[in-house]
């Protein structure tokens, strides 16, 4: 292959991953950053810097004209957008196509396929994916007649923006209308399209994405399931792979449906599926797709041995997967920890700060993906991941061992951590016994403020 | 600019009887070049700091593309006001090409007298002096990216 | 601390290690290179690379004057030797002290001490730790009559200079006086003196050796023991700890005999004490100390979460040692296997090129330490190394499993490697059931040529 | 500099007595270049910002330190000779502290001629043109790093 130059689109330990996949690869690699960022690991690591604006990431990492600029001035052949930012828009994957930059991700139509919660729920319908009861809705009137067939608590949300962002959750009529004229107001706002979403609010399941990988010759495959229940207001702490809890016969659906919809799109790149399953009685349905590189990759990669963040660079530029699905084969399991900062003592408010002692200890079997170093001014402006800690064993008690050991070796001081979260919740029976559902940390902190 | 007036006059006196086509004279930082005749090619690679005159680079401490990316900081005048890119884009020193630039080394400029054009994505945004002054240096080369930032003009503040 | 700049004296992949772990401690690195070596890994992860010389050695990581004057030119506060290069030259840690470089390792003397064989010992034995039957010969005929009164077969090297450089099997007196001769011209060409070093050679002993780690403030501990008896002309090729084959008892003296040498010299810096152990016999002999980092570090960061590399760097600079021996603990089993571009089908010869394809995979718990990337051209000047894998399990056969998954996964193209054998290694009895000795290898590979 | 317009009046009054077609006055970060005649469009690009001139460094492409490290290679000189360093060390372009330099751009060498000094613990290392020619450029710096194999001067060959 020709010698390639990737323009990183990102920032944090994502950016590291990406830039050490280049420089495996042998490509080369721009990286755009924000002003407090220059003074940044993967700035450092980066064969260049380039400073794209300001702190807030709408002067820079949301700054599509500067990317789009910085990339084609540098010589660029390629667009890195990472997660979260500029991943999923589907204008900035247009404008870079435009210029001549190789998107790493998929087609912008897919993007646009993906991009608000009615087209995705349609699609999954159209090939026989099951979704939550609810749809769409123009008028609070609406809303209430679609609340009393689905019945009540319900989830309330723009129909357009993804995530968990402006998701709420009401228990009776008055506050559905509430929350229906808030949510349209913000969405009109905000995406010009006062469409909010109604659907039922599953009170006890488990979320779980299937990894699914394709090329632009056809080629799609999926690298199993992750599980990712344990979340604090939709922000995931720990996740693992596979998920245990499901039977191989709803393991074998879900797999199924995942890839009906990667083939639906005939979708390129690196892609996950996520799903709410309820355990009990084995119900599966969507939730959405999301077209990117996971924050929870590595634990994919650790029971698959597969690199994806070099696959997804591979297929990118034209490259057949060399992968087929039956060379795809599970090997034990393997955790991942966030290491954030964020004060789990204060509601896990952030507190960036001077990390004055960085200092992660080497055991055995886990991988820290991180920008961190001693010294680093861990800016305000972004979220506050610090870390990811990937552990792997034979079988999920062996990875949570390793997590328990990496996690408790690890000093750090000069910003406030969830550390004492970590070790907490891996010490949990709930989390050891993996009852955990996606409420279960909310309500567990709900009850200790009561105490 | 402090030169001996009265120093010179003499030396231009005493070269008016020399006989010669360049006239080099260096004393510790000062450095004068009379030349007569065809002014030679090497002129343009002679003096310390030609673009693209690479020996730079070493003297510079740990600054590599990392450290501070693209540039190292400019050379600091005393008391001049350094005018930063407000947007990356292409830096243009010239209204249009071929035509001079806005400002050069040595010109007085007031603070809305616009200095260059900074052109992201086809989008021609003109940065102007913020001050009025005399431009001391220029930072950034035509036609070049220009980071956020990035020092672009330093300018000896005062008025005419 | 005050920000440090690190010049680092070393290449491949223990350069990147170093630079990895400064940039961690927000030390600056400034990396001195060959002139081949500029398109290394290391030299894009370093902050400012400097040539030292071309391509042989001696011009460049041998280049003393060129080391040093490049240190102190760029800046810098302290020199990383890595291993082999200078790592042991007491002349050149003299001069970084004379110059104000903090050099990354024991003091002067202490090299100076550990540096020949013959005082080697005479420290051992002053401390009360045995060693092998043996010692220094002036002429032939002393040689012919120690080694008498030793008994035969002898090994027969020169007193200076370590390693396995130069060392000779002899199994009879005719044998001994045509080596010793051929050592000694050899000796006194190399080293000014023709000391020629008549020891045992012993038949079936497993090579351990105990990583010891001293700080400027009298404090020193063990972090246990490594089994490196797999080697091919002295040349490890697999490594491993804890060494399993050791009884406690055996494992205790081992410790305590590596701790006294330590304490003789209040040694400082990271360190490892080589042993010879004939198992069976319970045998233990004092071998050589290695004052520096070793190659196979790794496994024994696996099993202790100790980044020795770092508290290398930080006991340099004076800092005190915040573990003590009773926080040292031992958690499972770790193995490191050395990828090396070397063809097992023509003796283990060397052979470099332009890497076309490097795709290692990602398997969970697999550390890879390398600077491999896809387009390298292997350089056919420096030693063979390509990668170390190192894995870690709960136990020898967990870790074996893990390293097994890990080389199987490995896709290299451009360089005849070593994977084939390190694959075959790794499913042969001797080695799954750990009764490898020093030779074996050697008689194994001997064998296959008779047939 | 702050331009005293007064003296450079005064200076300019001067200068129409003296002959020449290039008058340049360099002291410190100050620079004063008078032509006469053509004037080569090089002197517009070429301002102020002497030591370390920073905005060459966007020109170059993706030449960070580590592509290419310390120096980036130097503009090339149309068949130009170009003497590198024979080993890594500090280059010195005057035999001794205050005095001129070995040579200067414009100047003959010869093969045997002495260009600079090298020099590496002490160990003064004198280096050679290797060939008879003018001295076209000098990369390197006076007291500065270089490093094996940088790139140190352009000869452009030829005997006198």
């Amino acid at each position: 292959m020709a010698t390639q130059r990737v323009f990183v689109a990102n920032r944090g330990e994502i950016a590291l991953r990406i830039i050490d996949a280049c420089d495996r690869l042998g490509f080369e690699t721009v990286l755009g950053v924000s002003l407090p960022d220059k003074e940044s690991l993967p700035a450092r690591r980066a064969v260049k810097t380039v400073v794209l604006g300001g702190p807030r990431a709408a002067e820079s990492y949301l700054n599509v004209p500067a990317v789009v600029h910085a990339a084609v001035a540098t010589g660029c052949t390629a667009v890195h957008p990472g997660y979260g930012f500029l991943s999923e828009r589907a204008d900035f994957a247009r404008l870079c196509a435009e210029d001549g930059l190789v998107f790493v991700g998929p087609r912008p139509e897919q993007l646009e396929a993906l991009g608000d919660k009615i087209s995705a729920r349609r699609l999954a319908e159209s090939v026989g994916v099951p979704v939550s009861p609810g749809g769409p809705t123009q008028t609070a009137a609406d809303a209430l007649a679609l609340a009393r067939k689905i019945g009540f608590p319900v989830l309330v949300k723009a129909a357009f923006g993804g995530g968990g962002r402006g998701m709420k959750q009401v228990h009776d009529e008055a506050g559905l209308v509430a929350a229906w004229e808030l949510a349209s107001s913000e969405a009109s706002a905000s995406f010009g399209d006062g469409t909010v979403f109604i659907e039922r609010f599953v009170q006890s399941a488990k979320h779980v994405e299937v990894q699914i990988l394709g090329d632009a010759h056809g080629h799609r495959i999926h690298l199993a399931e992750r599980e990712c229940s344990l979340q604090y207001r939709y922000q995931k702490i720990i996740e693992e792979a596979p998920c245990v809890a499901l039977s191989d016969e709803a393991r074998q659906r879900l797999h199924g449906y995942a890839l009906r919809i990667a083939d639906a799109l005939d979708y390129v790149s690196l892609g996950t599926v996520e799903f709410l399953v309820d355990v009990d009685r084995g119900d599966i349905c969507f939730l959405e797709v999301n077209p990117r590189v996971q924050v929870e990759h590595p634990v994919t990669e650790a029971i698959t041995g597969v690199d994806l963040v070099r696959e997804q660079l591979l297929v990118a530029f034209g490259e057949p997967l060399r992968l087929r699905q039956e060379d795809v084969r599970v090997d034990g399991h393997a955790v991942e920890l966030r290491l954030t900062a964020q004060d789990p003592a204060h509601g896990l408010r952030p507190s960036p700060g001077r990390l004055t002692h960085w200092r992660p200890s080497p055991v055995g079997g886990a991988r820290w993906d991180t920008h961190m170093y001693e010294g680093y001014l861990f800016p305000p402006y972004y979220d506050a991941l610090m870390a990811k800690v990937i552990t792997h064993g034979a079988d999920r008690q062996a990875a949570l061992a390793r997590a328990r050991a990496a996690i408790a070796g690890l000093e750090v001081r000069g910003c406030t951590t969830n550390q004492a979260l970590l070790q907490e919740l891996l010490d949990t029976p709930e989390i050891i016994h993996d009852t955990v559902t996606t409420r279960w940390l909310e309500d567990r902190f709900a009850k200790e403020m009561q105490l | 600019m402090d030169i001996d007036l009265e120093e010179l006059a003499t030396m231009v006196e005493l070269l008016k009887e020399a006989e010669f086509t360049e006239f080099r004279y260096e004393k510790g930082d000062m450095r004068l070049v009379i030349s007569r005749g065809a002014v030679t090619a090497n002129h343009e690679t002679t003096p310390v700091g030609v673009p693209g005159k690479p020996a730079v680079a070493p003297a510079s401490p740990l600054q590599s593309p990392k450290a501070s990316p693209v540039v190292a900081e400019p050379a600091v005048h005393e008391g001049a006001e350094v005018v930063q890119a407000p947007l990356l884009g292409t830096f243009y020193a010239c209204p249009k090409p071929g035509e001079p630039p806005f400002v050069r080394v040595g010109d007085r400029v007031e603070a809305r007298t616009v200095l260059c054009i900074v052109e992201v994505m086809k989008l021609m945004n003109s940065v102007e002096a913020g001050c009025s002054g005399v431009i001391a240096a220029i930072h950034a080369e035509d036609g070049q990216l220009v980071e956020f930032g990035q020092s672009l003009f330093s300018i000896i503040p005062g008025d005419a």
